[in-house]
C-alpha cells in the first residue's frame, strides 16, 4: 500500500509534468481566445455540456480544458525553478552555519530568525505589488522567500554529520574544505534534503495560487490556476464548476507531489522534517 | 525446593528470517546468581526481555515451559503479567541514562512503584524510596528524591534504578548489562552492591553481561550464548577450570588478562563473524569458525554432559580438550 | 633524537550552555598535559570518561585547537604544519567503526582519500597502494567495492586502519579502537594493530579505558584524571607498582576471569568526578581513600619522584609501604 | 543566566531592526512611491505635491530614522487611504485576527494531538496510514478554495453557518476550521514522532518492567515527553497563522489585520503594510520567546540546576 501511495504520487507529478510540456500539442482549443456566445458553458458530464468543451468554458467563454493544461505549465515552473532558487540559497546557509559553527552559525541563524519573523504571504503580495506581477517576479519573491526550510534541516543535520567520525577522518587525512563539504557532508545530508524540495515545492505552487487568487500573483490572462478560481469566484454558486475543476487540479498536484515526498522519505530512511 | 524461575525450550522470532532466541533451557533456584554470557546479537537480552513479557509487537515467543513459582508465564495475561512485573519480578537495564524517564523526578518514579503495587499513599512509598536510596549506599536521599535524573551522574542513576527495581522485594531481579555503560571503578562499585543485596536479601540474579571477568566474579552458574542458543552451561568453578565447548575456549584466550601478558604473542582470536541464523537452520551454528568441525556439525548436535551439572552443545567428546592441549 | 610527539602544558577549555535558565558551564577539559614520546613507542593513555583523553588525542591531530599550550610532532610545531604535511605524519583511528566510514563511498574510495588529499599521487598509484594497504589488513579485494552498511564492525575496523596507514605515517593515534567490537574481534583487531606496528615502525598513541588492553599493546602508560596526567611510567612499573590512589583503584576495579575472588572494593566514595567543576587541591581528593587535609588545598602538580611521574603529595609515603 | 536572557532580548531587538529595515526597504522597492500614491491619472503637479505632502522628497535614510523613531514611540504614521493613524486601525482590527488566530489553534491542537497520539501507538498499522493520508490532505488542500467550498457546502447548500463577517460567534468557525487545516499536519507528525520515539525510549520500557498499567504508561510517561516539542511548535504555528490568515480573512470578508493589509496593498496605502509587518513579526518573536520560556518550564533539563 506504501507503495502504491509512493507510485500514485510520481504518476501524478510526472502526469502534470507532462500535461505542462505538451499542453500547446493537446489543448482542443486557444487558451486565450474567448468566445462571448459560449460564455459558462458546463463540463462534458453536467446538462448543457458538449464534447466541443470537455471542461466547459469560463465566464468569458475560454475553454477551461486548454487553461487548465496550460495553468499545469505555471504550477510546475513555478515548482521547479523556486525550489532551483530557495534550495541554493537555504543549503549554503544551512551547510556553512551547520559546518562552520560558532560566529559563522550565529549569522546564519540571525538571517533564519529574520526570515522567519517576517510574514511571508504579506510581504511577497506588497513585493508583487510594487515591482509588478508577472511569472517571473512571483518565482522569484517566492525563491528568495521559501529557504528557511532547507537552512534549518542542512544546518542541523550537517551539524549531525559534522560530529561524525569520518569528517574528523577526512580532516586528519588532509582533506581540502572543499572536499569536505562537497564530499562528505552534502551526499550524506541529500536524503532529508530531497522530502524538504517536495515540500516547498508543494507550498510554491499552493503560494503562487494564493497570491494570484488574491489578485497579486501571475497577472490575468495567464491561466494560473489560482486565478481561474478568482475570477471563477463570482459565478461558483451557479456554475461551481469554475472553481471546482481549478481546485481539484490544484489539490492533486499538491497532493501527489506531497505523497511523492513521503514515499522518499520511506525510501530513502529519512526522519521527515517537520 | 522448587525453583524460582523455569524455562524450557524458549524460542523469540522476529518475523519469519529472524530466530534470536532458539531453545533456552534454564533453571534459577532460589538466591542464587545465574549469569547468561556471550557477544552482541547472540540473543540474551531478548531471551530476558521474553521472560519479563517485554518483547515489541513484532516479537514471537513460544516455549514448552516458562514459570515463575507457580505462574505459567506462557499463560498469563497482560494485565496478569504487569502485576508480577516491578512487584516479584524486577529488571534493570544497561542505559542508566536513558533508563529514568527525563520529566519526572527521582522520588516521584520510585513510589510509583510502590504505589501501584502495594496501593499505600504516596508519603509511605517515598519513605520506602528514601530507605532504598540508603540501602544502595546513597549518603542524602532526602536530597535525591527531588532531584531531577539529568542531575545525577550515571552511577548513581544506576543506583536509583537499582533501588527502584528493589521497591517491592522482588524475589527474582533480572540485570541486563547494567554496568556496561559505566566507568570501571564506578563498575566494580555498582557490582558489589548488587552482590551483597543479592546476599543479604536471598536475591535470584539473572545477570546478563558480555564480559567474562564479571561473569567470574558474579556468577554461581554460567550459561554461554551463541547464535541463539546455550552452548555451554556450567557452575562458574567449573566452567573457568574446564571450559568445553570450543567457542567458550575461543572466548576465554580472547580476554587480555592483567599482569599476565606476554608481550610478542598475539591474542587468540577467533576468526570470522557471528551468522545470521535462520529459524530452520539445522546444525552447530558455531561450525564455520571452529577450528574442530567436521562434515558431522551440519547435523542435528546433541546436548552433552560433561559431569552432573555441567552441559554443552557439541559433537566432541568431553575429553577432547586434552588431545587440543598436547 | 627528536620525540615522534611533544606535549607542552597543552590546555583546552570548553563553554557549553544548557538552555535558556541554566548558567554557562566552562569545561577545564585538558588541564595542562606536557609529555614526550619517542618514536616506536606506545602510549597508552587510560582514564574513565570524560578524563579529557579523547579532547588530547583531537589536539595531538590537529582537529581542535588548543586553548593553551604547544604540541610538536615529529620536532616541529603542530601549528605551524599545512594539511597535507600534517596527515603525512600522524593519523587518527577511531572508536566507533560505524560512524568513522563515509557511509555514502566505497571502501577503496574511502582509504583512498588520504592519498588523494596529498594531490601529487596519480591515479594509478592511489590504487595500487590502496589495494596493497587492504590486503595488509586483511580485506579482500571484492571488499573493496562495498559500501561500509555492507560489512562487519572488524571489517570496518580494518579499512579504518588502512585508511590511517596508507600514507605511511610515522605516529597513530587510536582513541579507543576496540571498545565497540566484541571480544573475540577485538582480540583480531589488537593483534592487528601489534603486528603492523613492529612491521612499519610505528609509534602509537593508544586510548583506552581498558587496562588489560592498554597493558597489552604499550610500552608506556600514563594515567589520566579531570584533565590531567596523574600518572606515567613503563607500563611494566605501572602495573607492578602503581603509586597514585587514582591508578590502584583503576586497577583493582578490572576484573580478571578468576572465579571466586568476588568483587573487590575499589575504596572510591559517591562523588563523582565532574570537567566543570574541579575541585581545589588534589583533584582527586573528594574520592581519595587516603586524603589528607592537605590535599584538600595543596595541588601536587607534575611531582616526579624517581623519574616517574605522580602527581600525588603521598606518592613517597605510599611507594614505602609497598 | 542574565547574560543570557540579556543576549536573548538583544538578538529579539536586531530582528525586529531587521524587519523594520525590510519592511521600509521593500515600500521603496517600487522606484517612486509618490507616483503609486499619487495614482494613475495624477499630473505632475499632484506627484510633486505628493512627495512633499508625504516628506517623501527627504533623503531616504532621514525618513528611515524618522519613521522609526516615532514607531518606537508607538506612532506607526497616517494611512494613506483613511486618512487616520495606522496604529489606531490596527488595534481595532486586531482582536478579530487574534480570536480567528486562537480558535484555529485550538481546533487545530485538539484535531492533531489525539490523532498524533493513536497514529503513534497504532504505528504502521492501517489506522495509522488513514491519519497520515489524512495529513497530507490537508497539506495540500489550498485554504482559500476550501474556504470557498465550505462557503457552497455548509453556507449555501446546508445553511449552517454565516458565508462572510463575524457578527456572531459562528463567523469565527467557518475560518477557524481552514486555518486549522494548514496547522494540523505538522503539527499531527510532530506529536505522531514525538510519541513513537517516546514510546521505543529506555525509560518506557522501564515503566513496562514496573508493571505500570498501559494507560499510565502513555499518558504520563509518554505524552508529556512528545508534548514538550508540540508546544513550542504550536506557538510558532500561531505565529504563522496570523501571518497567513490575510488570504482567509479576504475570502471570508473578515475585517481583521490580515484584510487591512490586503486593501493597504492593493490600494498602495504603505505606512500600513509597513506597519503590519512589522508588528506581525514582532508577535512572531515574542511567540518565540514565550516557547522557549514554557519549554524551559516544561523540561527540568533546561531548568537551573
Amino acid at each position: 500500500m506504501k507503495h502504491a501511495a509512493t507510485s500514485l504520487g510520481a504518476l501524478i507529478v510526472f502526469a502534470v509534468l507532462l500535461a505542462a510540456v505538451v499542453a500547446p500539442l493537446v489543448a482542443p482549443h486557444d487558451p486565450f481566445v474567448q468566445d462571448l456566445n459560449q460564455r459558462l458553458v458546463p463540463p462534458e458530464w453536467m446538462d448543457g455540456g458538449s464534447a466541443v468543451h470537455p471542461f466547459g468554458t469560463d465566464q468569458l467563454g475560454r475553454d477551461y480544458l486548454s487553461r487548465l493544461l496550460y495553468g499545469a505549465r505555471i504550477s510546475m515552473m513555478i515548482g521547479i525553478f523556486t525550489v532551483v532558487t530557495s534550495g541554493l540559497i537555504g543549503i549554503t546557509l544551512g551547510v556553512f552555519g551547520g559546518y562552520f559553527g560558532g560566529k559563522i552559525d550565529e549569522v546564519v541563524m540571525f538571517i533564519i530568525t529574520c526570515r522567519l519573523s517576517i510574514p511571508l504571504i504579506l510581504v511577497a503580495l506588497t513585493v508583487v505589488a510594487l515591482i509588478g506581477s508577472s511569472l517571473l517576479v512571483v518565482i522569484l519573491t517566492l525563491g528568495l522567500l521559501l529557504w528557511e526550510r532547507f537552512a534549518v534541516v542542512s544546518r542541523t543535520t550537517t551539524m549531525q554529520v559534522r560530529n561524525l567520525d569520518y569528517i574528523a577522518a577526512a580532516q586528519a587525512a588532509g582533506a581540502s574544505r572543499r572536499h569536505i563539504l562537497l564530499r562528505e557532508v552534502l551526499p550524506n545530508i541529500l536524503t532529508p534534503l530531497v522530502v524538504v524540495a517536495t515540500l516547498e515545492m508543494a507550498l510554491a505552487i499552493l503560494l503562487e495560487a494564493a497570491l494570484s487568487f488574491l489578485g497579486l500573483g501571475v497577472p490575468p490572462p495567464l491561466p494560473s490556476w489560482g486565478l481561474m478560481i478568482a475570477e471563477g469566484k463570482d459565478y461558483m454558486f451557479f456554475s461551481p464548476w469554475v472553481i471546482m475543476i481549478p481546485g481539484i487540479a490544484l489539490f492533486v498536484l499538491v497532493l501527489g507531489i506531497n505523497l511523492l515526498g513521503d514515499g522518499l522519505r520511506d525510501l530513502l530512511g529519512a526522519a521527515r522534517p517537520t | 525446593m522448587s525453583p524460582v524461575l523455569e524455562a524450557g525450550n524458549l524460542r523469540v522470532t522476529f518475523g519469519t528470517s529472524v530466530a534470536a532466541v532458539r531453545g533456552v533451557s534454564l533453571t534459577m533456584n532460589r538466591g542464587e546468581t545465574h549469569c547468561l554470557v556471550g557477544e552482541s546479537g547472540c540473543g540474551k537480552s531478548v531471551t530476558a526481555l521474553a521472560i519479563m513479557g517485554l518483547l515489541s509487537r513484532t516479537a514471537h515467543r513460544s516455549a514448552d515451559i516458562l514459570r515463575f513459582h507457580d505462574y505459567d508465564l506462557t499463560r498469563l495475561s497482560e494485565r496478569g503479567m504487569a502485576r508480577l512485573r516491578g512487584d516479584r519480578i524486577a529488571m534493570i537495564f544497561q542505559e542508566p541514562m536513558t533508563s529514568l524517564n527525563p520529566a519526572y523526578t527521582v522520588g516521584s518514579q520510585m513510589a510509583e512503584v510502590f504505589q501501584r503495587h502495594r496501593r499505600v499513599s504516596r508519603a509511605t512509598a517515598l519513605d520506602r524510596a528514601a530507605e532504598l536510596l540508603q540501602r544502595v549506599g546513597i549518603t542524602a536521599p532526602g536530597l535525591r528524591l527531588k532531584q531531577y535524573p539529568h542531575q545525577l551522574s550515571g552511577g548513581l542513576r544506576q543506583r536509583v534504578m537499582i533501588s527502584m527495581a528493589l521497591m517491592c522485594e522482588p524475589e527474582l531481579l533480572i540485570a541486563d548489562e547494567p554496568t556496561t555503560a559505566l566507568d570501571v571503578t564506578v563498575q566494580a562499585q555498582i557490582l558489589r552492591l548488587l552482590q551483597n543485596l543479592q546476599r543479604e536479601l536471598g536475591l535470584s540474579l539473572l545477570l546478563i553481561t558480555h564480559d567474562l571477568g564479571i561473569v567470574a566474579r558474579m556468577a554461581d552458574r554460567v550459561s554461554v550464548m551463541y547464535a541463539g542458543e546455550i552452548v555451554e552451561s556450567a557452575p562458574a568453578g567449573a566452567l573457568f577450570a574446564a571450559p568445553t565447548h570450543p567457542y567458550t575456549r575461543g572466548l576465554l584466550r580472547c580476554i587480555p588478562v592483567p599482569r599476565q601478558v606476554r608481550r610478542d604473542e598475539p591474542l587468540g582470536s577467533i576468526p570470522g563473524v557471528v551468522p545470521r541464523i535462520a529459524p530452520d537452520f539445522v546444525g552447530c551454528s558455531f561450525r564455520d569458525r571452529c577450528a574442530q568441525a567436521m562434515p558431522d556439525c551440519a547435523r542435528h548436535v546433541p546436548r552433552q554432559r560433561a559431569t552432573i551439572d555441567h552441559d554443552y552443545l557439541c559433537r566432541l567428546p568431553t575429553d577432547w580438550t586434552r588431545a587440543e592441549a598436547a | 633524537m627528536t620525540c615522534a610527539v611533544e606535549v607542552r602544558d597543552v590546555r583546552r577549555v570548553f563553554r557549553t550552555h544548557a538552555g535558556m535558565l541554566a548558567p554557562e558551564r566552562v569545561v577545564r577539559a585538558v588541564d595542562g598535559v606536557s609529555f614526550a614520546l619517542p618514536a616506536g613507542h606506545v602510549l597508552g593513555i587510560v582514564g574513565e570518561s570524560g578524563c579529557g583523553k579523547s579532547t588530547l588525542a583531537r589536539m595531538i591531530l590537529g582537529l581542535l585547537p588548543i586553548s593553551e599550550g604547544e604540541i610538536l610532532v615529529d620536532g616541529r610545531s603542530l601549528a605551524a604544519m599545512d594539511r597535507r604535511e600534517r596527515a603525512r605524519l600522524i593519523q587518527p583511528v577511531f572508536q566507533d567503526p560505524f560512524s568513522s566510514l563515509n557511509p555514502r563511498q566505497r571502501v577503496r574510495d574511502i582509504v583512498a582519500l588520504p592519498l588523494a588529499a596529498q594531490g601529487n599521487i596519480s591515479g594509478r598509484q592511489q590504487r595500487d597502494q590502496v589495494m596493497e594497504m587492504l590486503a595488509r589488513v586483511g580485506i579482500s579485494a571484492e571488499i573493496a567495492d562495498r559500501l561500509p552498511a555492507q560489512l562487519s564492525g572488524g571489517q570496518r575496523q580494518r579499512v579504518a586502519i588502512a585508511r590511517a596507514l596508507v600514507l605511511h605515517p610515522r605516529i597513530v593515534v587510536c582513541d579507543e579502537p576496540t571498545s565497540a567490537l566484541d571480544v573475540s574481534v577485538q582480540a583480531q583487531i589488537l593483534n592487528l594493530l601489534a603486528e603492523l606496528r613492529r612491521d612499519l615502525r610505528l609509534t602509537y598513541l593508544f586510548i583506552s579505558h581498558n587496562l588489560a588492553v592498554v597493558e597489552h599493546i604499550a610500552t608506556e602508560v600514563a594515567v589520566m584524571y579531570l584533565g590531567r596526567f596523574v600518572e606515567r611510567a613503563p607500563v611494566d612499573e605501572l602495573f607492578r607498582d602503581p603509586r597514585h590512589p587514582y591508578t590502584r583503584a583503576l586497577l583493582s576495579s578490572v576484573l580478571t576471569p578468576e572465579p571466586g575472588n568476588g568483587i573487590p572494593d575499589v575504596g572510591l566514595g559517591e562523588t563523582y568526578p565532574d570537567p566543570a567543576n574541579i575541585p581545589p587541591g588534589c583533584r582527586f581528593h573528594p574520592r581519595c581513600p587516603v586524603a589528607l587535609n592537605r590535599c584538600r588545598t595543596q595541588a601536587p602538580d607534575n611531582i616526579v619522584t624517581h623519574g616517574r611521574l605522580t602527581e600525588c603529595l603521598l606518592a613517597e609515603g605510599a611507594q614505602g609501604t609497598r | 543566566m542574565l547574560r543570557f536572557l540579556l543576549r536573548r532580548a538583544v538578538l529579539a531587538l536586531l530582528v525586529c531592526l531587521t524587519v523594520l529595515v525590510i519592511s521600509f526597504a521593500l515600500t521603496r522597492l517600487s522606484g517612486d512611491l509618490a507616483i503609486s500614491i499619487a495614482g494613475p491619472n495624477a499630473t505632475e503637479q499632484d506627484i510633486a505635491t505628493v512627495r512633499k505632502n508625504y516628506g517623501l522628497d527627504r533623503p531616504l535614510p532621514t525618513q528611515f530614522v524618522d519613521w522609526a523613531v516615532h514607531a518606537a514611540e508607538g506612532d506607526l504614521g497616517r494611512s494613506y487611504l483613511y486618512h487616520a493613524p495606522v496604529a489606531g486601525l490596527i488595534k481595532e482590527r486586531m482582536p478579530i485576527t487574534l480570536t480567528l488566530g486562537l480558535t484555529g489553534l485550538v481546533i487545530a491542537l485538539v484535531v492533531a494531538i489525539p490523532l498524533g497520539v493513536i497514529a503513534a501507538m497504532r504505528e504502521g498499522s492501517l489506522l495509522d496510514r488513514a491519519i497520515g493520508l489524512l495529513a497530507l490532505f490537508g497539506q495540500a488542500m489550498p485554504s482559500f478554495w476550501l474556504s470557498l467550498v465550505l462557503i457552497i457546502w455548509l453556507g449555501l447548500n446546508l445553511q449552517l453557518l454565516p458565508i462572510s463577517g463575524v457578527d456572531t460567534w459562528q463567523g469565527y468557525i467557518m475560518p477557524g476550521i481552514v486555518l486549522a487545516f494548514s496547522a494540523i499536519p505538522a503539527l499531527m507528525r510532530l506529536t505522531r514522532a514525538g510519541m513513537i520515539d517516546a514510546l521505543s525510549s529506555d525509560y518506557i520500557r522501564t515503566a513496562r518492567a514496573k508493571g505500570l498499567s498501559s494507560t499510565k504508561i502513555v499518558l504520563k510517561h509518554a505524552l508529556r515527553n512528545a508534548a514538550m516539542p508540540v508546544v513550542s511548535v504550536a506557538a510558532v504555528q500561531l505565529g504563522f497563522m496570523l501571518g497567513g490568515s490575510i488570504v482567509i480573512e479576504a475570502v471570508f470578508a473578515l475585517h481583521g489585520v490580515g484584510y487591512l493589509a490586503w486593501e493597504s496593498i492593493s490600494k498602495n496605502d504603505f505606512p500600513v503594510v509597513q506597519a503590519v509587518v512589522l508588528i506581525l513579526a514582532i508577535i512572531y518573536i515574542g511567540l518565540t520567546l514565550l516557547a522557549d520560556a514554557m519549554n524551559a518550564v516544561l523540561d527540568p533539563r533546561l531548568r537551573a540546576a
